[in-house]
């Protein structure tokens, strides 16, 4: 099954099989914030709450594919505890690597720059395992899923604070 | 009747003959629902169309004028014949896809002709294809939308039929299901929609590529259908409608071609067909589409019915004994002989999208998602289901593939 | 820039290299205006693309259908920056024609955005493509139409361009004219309608496949192009928009591919531009029409410019000189920089079809009719015209052959 | 000009320099149809007397390419003199003539019947000049402009003596 193991790394498998985080959070105080990926039909709830500018807690809700499911797993493994700020660096460095492509496939085409492919994944730690994903277009979609439900969330959520920065 | 001989047919498709995996295995493709692959005959002749006669059709007076617009008429009028339309030569337009198609009638006839009150019955296995243009309509003239359920044997349940159908002014439905595989008895839909005063518009995308339609046999009023998974080239798809119907409706786009006079402050339209066919037409997509439909005749439509009905039982039965409860085929089972070759199943838990990804690694192409049949997958309680289609040039050695395939994937995840 | 070699050209276009007339005469090809011919590197793109890649684009998550997507949307981005989209992905909507995207517009936006009272501003010089939508608009709507005269010499006349405008939502205006060969400044009629709160639609047709065209430069918040014209396949066109506006605007034709999510109460769109491409779209005419681009850029667009510029000049000068007062032309003189190389002329008093008809037994074709101009015919106080109109592949031979058949069939009707 | 002398016969061109029956009726008594040729936009004006079921007077007007001129001209000549049946057995034995492939190139599409090639012309006299047209489909409506018309115009009559047969 040559080309699979690119994009079906082990960790990938292993977060698919065992999802970290995976519940909800009484809202309030928690936020609840929905993806949708229009390619596949699937959804991904993400529920935060933040104290002191820091997430402090976070948990995934939804169904997708195994891409969708381990990138939420990791996303919410790496953000929790983290400054807003930190995760907001996150989701960039994130969509960065992932952004080849990303325009040519129905995606919603506002991301701007692209990036090369191989981007150094620099602090993304065990995220990079999915930078398999840009060889297979379709499927960046299911990666950045949670993710752009994510940066989201913390646009209202500052939205609320700041009054600016709304999505 | 002569049986076809996939492996033969196979070396006339030029995708099916070179393409390879990166192994070099050949590919198995089974989304021809989807999109169907096309022989060398087809591509010779729009190439030859391109190198020898292009010119714009119609009113041109120049040779290879005069030629193209005979070519173009003369698709028109095999089509026509390929689904039994009673006048090819008026009664059959050319649009860019069935979706076109399908939007027209929607357009013209639903926008001009339902009254206040009329309602459009359509079916809950519908293609969004025949959905968004009703619900368009709706969303603008407060149209009423009726739905014929499906039973859980996925068949349209027609016991409320009468009902539903009083006081419809359309009933659109489709002839195949792209995701069930179900081939719908049109007969007793038609009589109840005509005896309450109903026109039917039957969405037969999936079914003129595989079986023989009579359009007249059928006793519908308009029926689309589409090139690109009858072997044909993209870009082009075809409506049929009755004479004196189309003649009564109003256009649909507006610009060259469909008029007779402008003036500034109006115009008059062309004669059928051409009141439909505004700017330049698709001319090479239906030439191209006309020798999809010789290379169709050519095989001959009865055997590559019988083939497929042959093949989609093997396969279900194949598929059903090896993986048991690990599979699940949302749609009537083999001995239905009206089914079609579309299987769209579940296998253990995995996801569709990595179902399919799984086995394009071994060559095999299926879809998976929802078919642009949302109302239907939730229908069914699934958000999408994967999908293996089969045509003529498909044989047991891909249904096998595909069986493989799905082991492999199952070790895959675990 | 070099200038380029139309005899070394030809021979990269089957049609014009083998297409002989009965006495074995090379053809005479001047109706570019109405349909181009094509490169062998355009059929072979689209050959290869239907050989080796062919899948139903969006969503299909095997190889061939991923690559079939990404061909399919490069060919959108290679054409977006072609036209100078500042948005390439998003801002650039495949049709079947020129003719489908100017209803689009007419349709989604002049619907849904033309309050009461707001009129259409348009021109004497329209292709029905760019009348007969605003016409169905305004029989419809009541949607009141205004028009730009045009001056004894062909060129608009903007003298009452700021009242005309005063009040217009729209105003539609064509880059080129397919008769009068007459390229518009389109620069004040987008600052007058601009400060008149009006969008600009341009019908590029004409110009897109012989000039630069920079719509961001242009200013207009709509243009329209065909690739048929332009080198590419039939069963393609070209909307661009602005962003913001095609965002806003509801969706043209409803089905598969523009929506996000259908129910059977509802639906919601997709993002732009994939909301305006309702079902399968024209792919392999989208790669074609990409592998045209190529080509212009390789030859040099402003290469094309200059060789039909100086071919122009040349003709009209020749026609002039040898025919005198036996010719009589309709569009603006050689001296003029921005004409483009459309000729439209009445040869004594020959009727256009009998000429083009003579002239096609010398092997020239010609175009005769009123051209999908009906109220410009008018205006011109004729009901058709003969049209010759050059390519980056026509010469002066050409243009010689054009005279010395005229001259002929002078004779033939004595 | 090859090919050209099939188009162009020379009594052709003769009516069309010389055209026959070139005017007006007063209306009435005489009867005037129009008829249109979408193609090419052309027009030809039928006015037609009858007295006793028979055409007593037919002139011509309009315009239009040499064909359709030609063609109106020598339909004038023709039907002159002649009873409303015999008219109407002209117009099917030139339609017959010309029905070929008129079809397929943008007309009406309502002549049913579609004729061989080379039909004989019987009793067709000059008319059968026109023959030639049939291979240039394009053409063939320019032919049948004013035979179209006049058989309006007989529909007319007849139904204005006998209520039926309206086009
Ligand atoms: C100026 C102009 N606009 C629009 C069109 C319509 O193009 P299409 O027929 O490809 O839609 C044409 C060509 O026929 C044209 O010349
Ligand atoms: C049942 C059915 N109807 C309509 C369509 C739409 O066809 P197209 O996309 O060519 O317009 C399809 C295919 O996608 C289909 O399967
Ligand atoms: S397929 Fe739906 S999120 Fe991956
Ligand atoms: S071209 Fe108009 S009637 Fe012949």
């Amino acid at each position: 099954m040559s080309g699979l193991e690119d994009l079906y790394r082990e960790i990938i498998l292993d977060h698919y099989r065992s999802p970290r985080n995976r519940g909800e959070l009484p809202v309030p105080p928690a936020q609840r914030v929905e993806g949708f990926n229009p390619l596949c039909g699937d959804e991904v709830v993400v529920f935060l709450e933040f104290a002191d500018g820091v997430v402090k807690d976070v948990k995934i809700a939804g169904q997708g594919c195994s891409i969708s499911q381990s990138s939420a797993s990791m996303m919410s493994a790496a953000v929790k505890g983290k400054s807003i700020e930190e995760a907001r660096q996150l989701i960039s460095s994130f969509k960065a690597m992932m952004s080849i492509h990303e325009q040519a496939i129905g995606g919603d085409g506002s991301d701007g720059e692209r990036a090369e492919a191989n981007i150094p994944p620099d602090g993304l730690g065990e995220l990079a395992a999915l930078q398999g994903v840009v060889k297979f277009p379709v499927r960046i979609k299911c990666a950045t899923l949670s993710w752009n439900t994510l940066a989201q969330a913390l646009d209202e959520a500052t939205a609320g604070v700041a009054a600016d920065g709304a999505a | 009747m002569e049986e076809l001989d996939p492996v033969a047919l196979r070396k006339e498709f030029p995708l099916l003959e070179t393409r390879r995996r990166p192994d070099g295995k050949r590919l198995v493709y089974l989304d021809s629902a989807s999109s169907s692959q096309r022989p060398y005959q087809v591509l010779e002749a729009m190439d030859t169309y391109y190198s020898t006669t292009h010119a714009n059709v119609h009113r041109g007076v120049y040779a290879i004028a005069e030629e193209a617009t005979r070519q173009f008429e003369e698709a028109r009028a095999k089509v026509g014949r390929f689904v039994g339309a009673p006048n090819p030569a008026t009664e059959i337009v050319f649009t860019k896809n069935a979706t076109e198609a399908l939007n027209l009638v929607a357009h013209s006839y639903g926008r001009g002709r339902l009254g206040m009150g009329k309602a459009v019955l359509l079916t809950e296995m519908e293609h969004h294809a025949n959905l968004v243009p009703w619900l368009m309509l709706a969303g603008e003239r407060g149209t009423e939308l009726r739905y014929l359920p499906i039973t859980d044997s996925y068949q349209l349940d027609l016991s409320d039929l009468d009902k539903l159908v009083d006081g419809a002014g359309v009933v659109a439905v489709s002839a195949m299901s792209n995701v069930l595989g179900t081939v719908n008895d049109l007969r007793p839909i038609v009589e109840a929609a005509h005896a309450a005063g109903a026109v039917v518009v039957v969405d037969a995308s999936q079914l003129v590529p595989h079986r023989v339609v009579d359009v007249a046999a059928i006793g519908a009023d308009f029926v689309a259908f589409t090139g690109h998974k009858m072997l044909g080239p993209t870009g082009i798809g075809v409506l049929w409608g009755r004479e004196g119907l189309l003649e009564e409706m109003p256009p649909f786009l507006g610009g060259g071609e469909m008029i007779r006079d402008v003036r500034l402050d109006g115009f008059t339209t062309n004669d059928i067909p051409w009141k439909f066919e505004a700017g330049t037409p698709p001319i090479a997509e239906a030439i191209g589409l006309g020798a999809a439909v010789d290379y169709l005749e050519s095989v001959g439509r009865e055997a590559i019915a019988a083939h497929e009905r042959a093949l989609t039982y093997q396969a279900i039965e194949l598929l059903t004994d090896r993986h048991g409860d690990d599979i699940r085929i949302f749609g009537p089972g083999p001995d239905d002989p009206n089914r079609g070759g579309v299987i769209s199943f579940a296998y253990r838990d995995i996801h569709p999208h990595d179902l399919a990804q799984v086995l394009d690694s071994s060559g095999v192409c299926v879809r998976a998602g929802h078919h642009c049949a949302k109302p239907l997958m939730r229908r069914l309680g699934v958000s999408a289901t994967a999908r293996a289609s089969l045509y003529l040039y498909n044989d047991e050695e891909d249904v096998t593939a595909l069986s493989d395939a799905l082991a492999k994937a199952g070790e895959f995840f675990g």
